[in-house]
């Protein structure tokens, strides 16, 4: 029966959770922000370093044996390399032959029959006023 | 390793000890967060390759979505990972009430989460902004964007598959709370509620990247 | 003696303790009469493709019939025979006795895992009762968004049996860590404990996305959510880098504790020190890993980028390299050995010379110039049969016969079991060893009718294929007219003089716990130049 | 090594193929050598030391490794596997990398047949003429389903997308008229999607483009009905003996003209004129009952003489039958 789990302190999950808080705040603040590509890189360092909080305080992987460590790590490995080399595929197409690279008709066919709306969804005529119908069903 | 003449009614009878038991249980739960991690990953993939091929498509569309709702949840959710820990510490430290308290906060948390997004899909569902085929709104500031269903269907299925966890991880709660008050689980024996614990906080760690993915993108 | 004796096959008695059990030896035999039965399935309707194929023709049935036909076969020999086959059944049975444990990790969840597969299952005999599926076993979209037939039942069944895979695996890894008996290290573990090792690493890490992709392509038949369907802004090419993500490791979920049964059989009928253990323990999980990166060497000729065909057939040879070092070292093990021609050691022997046509003919479709002339041709058709039949299904037989006197505690005729073996061996190169001269050819696969430039071989193939399905179904039978009264052998029995923990430390058929005492480890499960395990076979 | 060539291959047509066929020897031949130490070595040793009838059950080897074997298992097959990847690569690239002089020719699948639309307007269908000794560009694309272009002499495949193109070329070296099958899976018809490619002398071709839709003027009716039935792939799934195939045979339809014709959803409809117009432009709008409304529409495959020649030969069936 001698086995003692780890308790971890009470101001290390409160501090955890501010954290996380504090960096939810900023991670909004930034996207106003245009950085232009610079943006996307950013709110995910800023989304992994939370995530990263979470997994070794909260989930406790930090004081744990380190094969869960492991196995959390190899998950992660294994969803880089389904994106990577799926995006080997979809990001260098057309590199030989042009024609192959994009699709043929950019916009799905049911577009054609949708009207316009407002921003409410309200179909508008040509003139902009909107109809307050039923929607209608598209199929 | 000996057998313990006065083993516990919780240690079940392939088990030597409860440290095997509980290492056990650990790590076939960590197991199981892979699968979990994968599960969403093909969605990922799905998200990266679109976002790749139509950027534009992405940001017009990501403009729809309601920002605000958006924070409103990662701040419930991540009060509620914090709920869930302490959960934990105050069985761990043999506070009864207390951990009933926090696993009673965390199943409200959970609440508020599927209710603010229920806000936010039936908002959606009126105006047409709609997964696929069923895709219908036509708005002035999207109405010259191509394909733009292909990210709300993405947005639908990966925040319904997410959200389809909270829906599960609120009935593990539920069921945490009754074995809790029954004292079914004590400071000698909660490995389910850290199990259930480590999928909580899997829940809110995948809300932390579909929270920038969806809803700020620049 | 006999009667004294409690196994787990008598005790606990009634019809509930079998469909409520925790025991993983019964939840492993329920797999295994399940696998059978749909073993059974899938090979009468290969009998109806090759009698469909034996004249150019629509002879025997119609276009639409063979479609369902092959497509039925194929994800039924897949999904709910040869996946679940080794792993839900012999690893069930074998991998607590191995490790000397009483059950594995979670009893309750390879329960819940053996139902979800009969879930799974009953969605697919729903399907062939509501008229069948004829998108092929790869639902390769638009065609399985625009068929009109029963594609969601199917793929539901594919996502429920997903789920069942998951739960085995992830069961298997967390008993071969923690239920191991003190003493039995890593290095000291059975060669089939590290191919289910391998094979659960990689049904817990693929078969998720499999789940997915199911999920993706239900949700496009029904919302049409434009992932996958092209008329939707969709990319169908996409489709099939979520397909074989999952279906390339899924040929290392068949074949690797196909690996691990052979390395078990050769040591133990050889008498013999397994040769380069650690090897073949560590190019397990090679393969398990390098399996992850080649999935687009199916995809060759699809459309996708000149980078990514690049990449995928350099990876794709490392697959082979790990490969090649195993079935040399399984060869070197009979080396100063004594070897005894015993049905099992005649189907190991099978597996190394038809697995070994398999693997070499993977080196032709990896070569991307090859692989356009040889892609969806009947090459390939060959190719995975040697792989899937000739290695996983002659393995899996040799696994069965091998473990039958102890799962059972009965021994089949051995002489009808070698000549059944033979005519295994002798049936399969003749239905499959013409489809690579058809594929080569340029017959493409899945076609109900052909040019008659090419019945010849056709013709011969469906010949060969009637031997090969005779000999399977006696050899089945074989075994379970073992099954008879007054057939028992003695508890002790030990007719191989095998050393690992389920032959030396418990009876055939095992006990309801499995031992009645904790084994202690005395010896490594190959330390045959150390020790003398005389075999036994008493009645 | 040419009449094992002859034996396992079909001809090699295009510029590509003896050098395919040549990476095929290649790991043909190491292959065999390979299995060969395979199967020689595991039936020497399982004969060598087998156990024979009373023999001592006895302690054997403790030999489980040889550094110098094991390195050889190794380094020999990464040699062999370099190669072939380099080899298959430089081929693949030469596959796929376009000659700028190349005749651009658009193929494009539907279930279940080719459409083949020529530089300079004309169009055929499952028949492919090409020029030997001239490069030709193929721009591949589907209309419904994935289809696979398969030239097995050319020892050339790719796959038609629905909504995106896919490229591939190839050049003729020998005149003669080979298969063409469709490789991935397309439904009912797959098996019977075939067409022929027919390589022409280059002067040969030029007359044959020239001539390209201006031959049908001045051939009879029913004649030319009964051209267009195999070059519009009307034989795919309608067949001239009434027997049944994908769709209803073209001698039924004849034996019961001026009948009525019960359709899938009930009604009915006097097989004439009319009919077999709207049948073969809408084919949708009245499906047959006990088919599958499968057949895509030939608006725009076919002018009005062209509709007229079908219909006539249509009818001019049921009078052979009888004769």
């Amino acid at each position: 029966m001698a086995h003692q789990h780890h308790i971890t302190p009470l101001s290390i999950y409160l501090t955890i959770a501010a954290t996380l808080l504090f960096l939810s705040g900023v991670t909004v603040w930034v996207s106003y922000v245009d950085l232009g590509a610079m943006n996307i890189v950013i709110a995910m360092l800023i989304a992994t370093t939370k995530a990263t909080l979470v997994v070794l305080f909260f989930m406790h992987l930090l004081w744990d044996d380190k094969k869960l460590l492991t196995i959390f790590v190899m998950s992660l490995m294994f969803l880089g390399i389904f994106i990577t080399i799926t995006l080997l595929d979809t990001e260098f197409r057309g590199g030989v032959n042009p024609e192959v690279k994009d699709s043929i008709n950019k916009r799905a066919a049911f577009y054609d029959s949708l009207p316009l709306t407002d921003t409410h969804g309200n179909p508008v005529d040509e003139h902009g006023s909107s109809h307050h119908e039923e929607d209608e069903d598209h199929h | 390793m000996s057998h313990d003449n006065s083993s516990p009614s919780f240690l079940q009878h392939h088990f030597h000890d409860v440290k095997q038991q509980y290492e056990t249980a650990k790590l076939g739960m960590w197991a199981f967060i892979l699968t979990e991690v994968l599960t969403f990953g093909g969605l990922f993939v799905a998200y990266v390759v679109y976002r790749s091929w139509y950027p534009e498509m992405f940001i017009n569309a990501n403009l729809l979505l309601d920002v605000n709702k958006g924070l409103l949840n990662t701040v419930v959710l991540i009060t509620s990972s914090l709920t869930m820990a302490l959960a934990i510490w105050a069985i761990q430290k043999k506070n009864k009430n207390l951990s009933l308290v926090m696993l009673i906060l965390t199943f409200i948390l959970a609440f508020m989460f599927l209710g603010i997004k229920y806000l936010e899909y039936s908002h959606k569902f009126e105006v047409g902004q709609l997964p696929g085929e069923y895709y219908s709104y036509m708005g002035p500031e999207i109405a010259h964007i191509n394909n733009p269903h292909i990210f709300f269907s993405i947005y639908f299925m990966m925040t319904g598959l997410h959200g389809l966890h909270v829906a599960i991880g609120m009935g593990l709660i539920g069921w945490l709370i009754y074995a809790t008050a029954k004292g079914n689980l004590h400071s000698e024996y909660y490995t389910p509620m850290e199990m259930i614990g480590i999928f909580w906080h899997l829940v809110d760690l995948i809300w932390i990247y579909l929270f920038p993915l969806f809803y700020l993108i620049g | 003696m006999i009667e004294n004796q409690k196994n787990y096959l008598t005790y606990p008695k009634g019809i509930m303790s079998w469909l409520l059990t925790l025991d993983h030896k019964r939840i492993g035999l329920m797999y295994l009469f399940g696998g059978l039965a749909f073993f059974f399935l899938g090979g009468l309707l290969a009998l109806g493709m090759r009698l469909e194929l034996a004249a150019p023709g629509n002879d025997f049935m119609s276009n639409d019939t063979y479609n369902n036909v092959y497509t039925l076969h194929g994800a039924i020999m897949v999904f709910l025979f040869i996946i679940p086959a080794i792993p839900g059944a012999l690893g069930n049975i074998l991998l607590p006795l191995m490790l000397g444990a009483k059950d594995v990790a979670f009893p309750r969840l390879n329960l819940a895992s053996f139902y979800l597969y009969t879930l799974g299952a009953l969605f697919t005999i729903y399907t062939i009762i509501a008229g069948g599926v004829d998108t092929g076993w790869t639902f390769y979209t638009p065609y399985s968004t625009t068929s009109t037939s029963n594609v969601i039942p199917m793929t539901m069944g594919i996502f429920i049996i997903g789920f069942s895979s998951i739960l085995t695996g992830l069961n298997f890894i967390a008993t071969i860590h923690k239920m191991r008996i003190p003493g039995l290290t890593w290095y000291k573990l059975p060669l089939f404990v590290w191919a289910l090792y391998g094979t659960s690493l990689v049904q817990i890490t693929a078969t998720p996305v499999i789940a997915i992709t199911m999920v993706l392509l239900i949700l496009e038949r029904l919302l049409g959510i434009g992932i996958f369907d092209p008329a939707l802004g969709g990319d169908p090419v996409l489709y099939q880098h979520f397909f074989w993500f999952y279906s390339h490791p899924a040929v290392y979920i068949m074949i690797l504790p196909a690996f691990g049964i052979v390395s078990e059989i050769i040591p133990v009928h050889s008498r013999k020190k397994i040769w380069g253990y650690k090897f073949i323990a560590f190019s397990t999980l090679s393969i398990a890993f390098i399996g992850f990166l080649v999935w687009g060497h199916h995809m060759f000729t699809s459309g996708q980028s000149v980078f990514s065909q690049i990449v995928f057939s350099f990876i794709t040879y490392f697959v082979g390299i790990p490969t090649g070092v195993k079935i040399f070292s399984w060869i070197l093990t009979m080396y100063r050995g004594q070897v005894s021609f015993t049905p099992p050691m005649l189907y190991a022997l099978s597996f190394l010379f038809l697995f070994t046509i398999g693997g070499l003919t993977g080196i032709f479709l990896g070569a991307v110039a090859l692989d356009i002339h040889l892609h969806d041709t009947y090459f390939v058709v060959a190719h995975f049969h040697y792989v899937m039949q000739g290695g996983t299904i002659v393995a899996f037989l040799g696994g069965l016969h091998h473990w039958w006197p102890k799962s059972m505690g009965t021994m089949y005729n051995q002489t009808v079991a070698n000549i059944c073996c033979l005519g295994v061996f002798l049936g399969f190169n003749g239905t499959f060893f013409p489809q690579f001269l058809l594929g080569l050819r340029g017959m493409p696969r899945r076609y109900a009718t052909y040019d008659p430039q090419y019945a010849d071989l056709h013709n011969y193939s469906s010949f060969w294929s009637a031997i090969l399905g005779l000999s399977i179904f006696i050899a089945i039978m074989n075994l379970l007219w073992s099954l008879r009264k007054n057939n028992k052998l003695d508890p002790g029995t030990n007719p191989w003089g095998a050393m690992t923990l389920e032959w030396t430390h418990t009876t055939s058929p095992p006990h309801p716990h499995n031992f009645e005492e904790e084994p202690v480890l005395e010896h490594g499960p190959y330390d045959y130049d150390k020790v003398i395990v005389e075999p036994t076979f008493k009645k | 090594m040419d009449r094992l060539t002859e034996y396992l291959f079909p001809k090699q047509v295009s510029t590509f193929a003896a050098d395919i066929d040549n990476l095929f020897y290649f790991i043909f031949y190491s292959s065999i050598v390979l299995f060969a130490i395979v199967v020689f070595g595991m039936l020497y040793l399982a004969i060598k030391y087998r156990f024979k009838k009373g023999d001592d059950i006895r302690l054997t080897s403790s030999k489980d490794h040889n550094n110098i074997l094991e390195s050889l298992f190794f380094i020999v097959p990464l040699i062999l596997v370099s190669i072939t990847f380099v080899w298959g690569i430089r081929s693949y690239l030469k596959m796929i990398i376009v000659p700028d002089d190349a005749i651009e020719i658009k193929v494009t699948g539907q279930s279940w047949f080719w459409t083949f639309d020529y530089p300079d307007g004309g169009t055929t269908l499952n028949e492919f003429v090409v020029p030997s000794n001239q490069p030709i560009k193929i721009i591949l694309s589907s209309k419904d389903v994935l289809h696979s272009f398969f030239i097995p002499v050319m020892r050339s495949k790719m796959d038609c997308l629905p909504n995106r193109y896919n490229i591939m070329w190839f050049e003729a070296q020998q005149e003669g008229v080979y298969d063409i099958f469709c490789a991935e899976y397309c439904g009912t018809g797959h098996s019977q999607m075939g067409a022929k490619v027919v390589v022409m002398k280059p002067a040969q071709y030029e007359a044959w483009v020239a001539e390209l839709g201006s031959d049908d003027e001045n051939i009879p009716l029913d004649e030319l009905g009964a051209k267009l039935y195999t070059k519009k792939a009307c034989n795919t799934c309608h067949t001239l003996d009434g027997s049944a195939l994908v769709g209803p045979s073209y001698l039924q339809t004849s034996q019961m003209w001026g009948q009525e014709r019960v359709f899938d959803d009930g009604t009915s409809a006097v097989i004439d004129n009319n009919y077999i117009r709207s049948s073969i432009l809408e084919p949708q709008s009245q499906i047959v009952a006990g088919y599958q409304g499968v057949m895509p529409t030939y608006q725009g495959l076919l002018n009005d003489r062209e509709l007229d020649a079908l219909i006539a030969f249509l009818k001019s069936l049921e009078k052979d039958s009888q004769i």
